[in-house]
């Protein structure tokens, strides 16, 4: 409603006053073709980018901006994009309202001056605005022009060597004591599977002699003893022969009395007996 | 008690090798405590930032350089060659509207602010498409809020937008125009 | 920036650059046909393949190589910098199953057993999987057979072993003797 009335105005054709020279008719960048209308909103970001734009065209010192002419061009362009029923953001109304008040406060005289405040120039704010927009829209466009990633570069990312050694669980021998220690809580097995530290290092042997037998085949007796171990390394190994015998897990073989003693794996009990 | 086999310490030039394959299979950018890690930390970060810029003079002149950002340092091809990568890329890089560009700008060199300000600013609405755009590249992100009725989010640009425009803090942003400067400024529009 | 750049023909040493850098930059292997794309297919593909041998040969003895797979060419980081390369990342090392630390104390502690042994001793059966993961990381190995139906492989722990949890031998792993004092700290796990 406010909005007609403010309008009215800048449908009756006041001249406008340009540095004291009457224009006849608006300049020719502000004619736009009906059909280009709403093309051309698309190009303003709003009410100040029209304004600044206006300012800018008429080559005007925004810090001395002659209200009158101002506000009658954007107040053509608000009532051409009325007329095409263009959907008209609320902030060009509001602007209208706010250069037609700032407008009739510059014709009213200055009261005298009681403080700064009051004296201030009726345009002051809206020069700030301008001013703080402007600056930020050039902003953006040096901003836009920082070569950036995806559009000028490209971020090098070259393949990791297949994950050989991805990252595998960490144990500790602690974890093992505590495993073990489980089992033997949630069943009766300790009976049955009395290790103690003396019996560990007979079956570490025993693994060991295994392993042995299995890439060379059989072994002499006495090649299962290293010459010159410790006394208590050998009473452990032979342990673990015994042992290993008792499992049936290795067969000792003479051909006759006083011949060699040989060792290997256990031959399979079916297979002998057909 | 660890898995990882134990490394001899490494020379010079066999570390330039390492950070060079580090730096050119890394993700993101790596800071010199990371690259240090990976030395078990005997390295020390004098030695390395010497070393890193040994090895950004020795790419001088290629196709990718080795450039120090927010987030640490990183290898990027050069713009001179987007032309031909431009082909190799299915979708293109995404242009931003000038809304877009006007509420970053602000963002960016007024932060952090509310979208408030930013219409404030701006003149008209910021819609909220707008925000998440911004934070949508991971520019732009909320950091905390305004205590005033509604308790607006306030906004502040991340590493990741001065990463990807290559730069090492905000204050390499491009200096706003003097007001003079902006008087000027002729519209290119 | 255009969107359609008018390109020079880009001498050898060029091309070279540009392939070395769209290689470099590339997420996945890169086809010759999509890599003379970039030169709008006027470079042969026989030149091509030369200046990707020559690339080849000018990384060699870096960090990073330029390999030839099935669907291309790709570079990739050297397989003796991996140790380097994993301290990068910060992943915690996963833990292994109660199943499969079950398993391998088993192992330790009654080598050589058979599957059916660990599974007597544990009450349940023992999934091919854990030993199979177990054998996978070089900790235990098959180190013959039972004579009984079937012959079930032995199973005892390796030197590998021994070194990872850095043991001399299998008498320093904790003794089982004592067990009592520490069945407090069970649940801790």
């Amino acid at each position: 409603m406010s909005g007609d009335a403010l309008l009215i105005e800048a449908a009756v054709p006041t001249p406008v006053r340009l540095y004291g020279e009457t224009l006849e008719k608006l300049p020719l960048d502000l004619y736009i073709p009906p059909d280009a209308l709403e093309v051309f909103l698309d190009a303003f970001q709003g009410p100040l980018d029209l304004l600044l734009y206006l300012i800018r065209k008429a080559n005007v010192d925004i810090l001395d901006i002659p209200m009158a002419p101002l506000t009658a061009q954007y107040l053509v362009y608000v009532e051409a994009m009325r007329e095409h029923r263009l959907e008209l953001a609320a902030e060009y109304l509001l602007m209208a309202a706010m250069l037609l008040e700032i407008k009739s406060r510059m014709l009213l005289p200055r009261p005298p001056r009681e403080s700064a405040d009051e004296g201030e120039d009726p345009r002051a704010e809206l020069v700030r605005r301008l001013i703080e927009y402007e600056q930020m829209k050039a902003a953006s466009l040096a901003l836009d022009a920082i070569p950036r990633a995806q559009r000028e570069h490209e971020w090098v990312g070259v393949q990791v060597a297949e994950r050989i050694a991805e990252i595998q669980p960490a144990v500790s021998a602690v974890d093992l004591q505590l495993a073990w220690l489980a089992l033997m809580r949630h069943a009766d097995v300790t009976r049955h599977h009395k290790v103690s530290r003396e019996a560990l290092s007979v079956r570490e042997f025993m693994s060991g002699i295994l392993r042995r037998l299995t890439d060379e085949g059989s072994l002499r007796f006495d090649q299962l003893f290293e010459a010159g171990a410790p006394a208590a390394q050998m009473v452990v190994n032979f342990l673990a022969v015994l042992e290993l015998a008792r499992e049936n897990l290795i067969e000792l073989l003479q051909i006759e009395a006083f011949a060699p003693i040989y060792v290997r794996h256990a031959t399979p009990a079916v297979a002998e007996s057909v | 008690m660890s898995d990882t086999p134990h490394l001899l310490s490494p020379n010079p030039s066999d570390i330039k090798r390492i950070l060079e394959a580090a730096l050119l299979a890394a993700q993101d950018a790596l800071s010199i405590a990371e690259l240090r890690r990976m030395f078990d930390e005997e390295l020390e970060a004098s030695v390395l930032r010497r070393l890193l810029d040994e090895l950004r003079d020795d790419w001088s002149g290629r196709g990718v350089e080795l450039i120090q950002i927010a987030s640490g340092w990183r290898f990027r091809t050069r713009a001179d060659l987007q032309p031909y990568l431009e082909k190799l890329k299915n979708e293109k890089p995404p242009r931003y509207s000038r809304a877009v560009l006007e509420t970053l700008a602000i963002i960016a060199y007024r932060q952090p602010v509310t979208r408030g300000d930013i219409e404030d600013i701006r003149g008209v609405s910021v819609s909220p498409g707008i925000i998440k755009a911004l934070e949508g590249r991971g520019w732009i992100d909320s950091v905390g809020y305004r205590e005033v009725p509604g308790r607006p989010a306030l906004y502040a640009t991340t590493r990741r937008f001065l990463d990807d425009l290559g730069l090492r803090t905000l204050a390499e942003l491009p200096p706003l125009a003097e007001l003079q400067k902006v008087m000027n400024f002729d519209d290119a529009r």
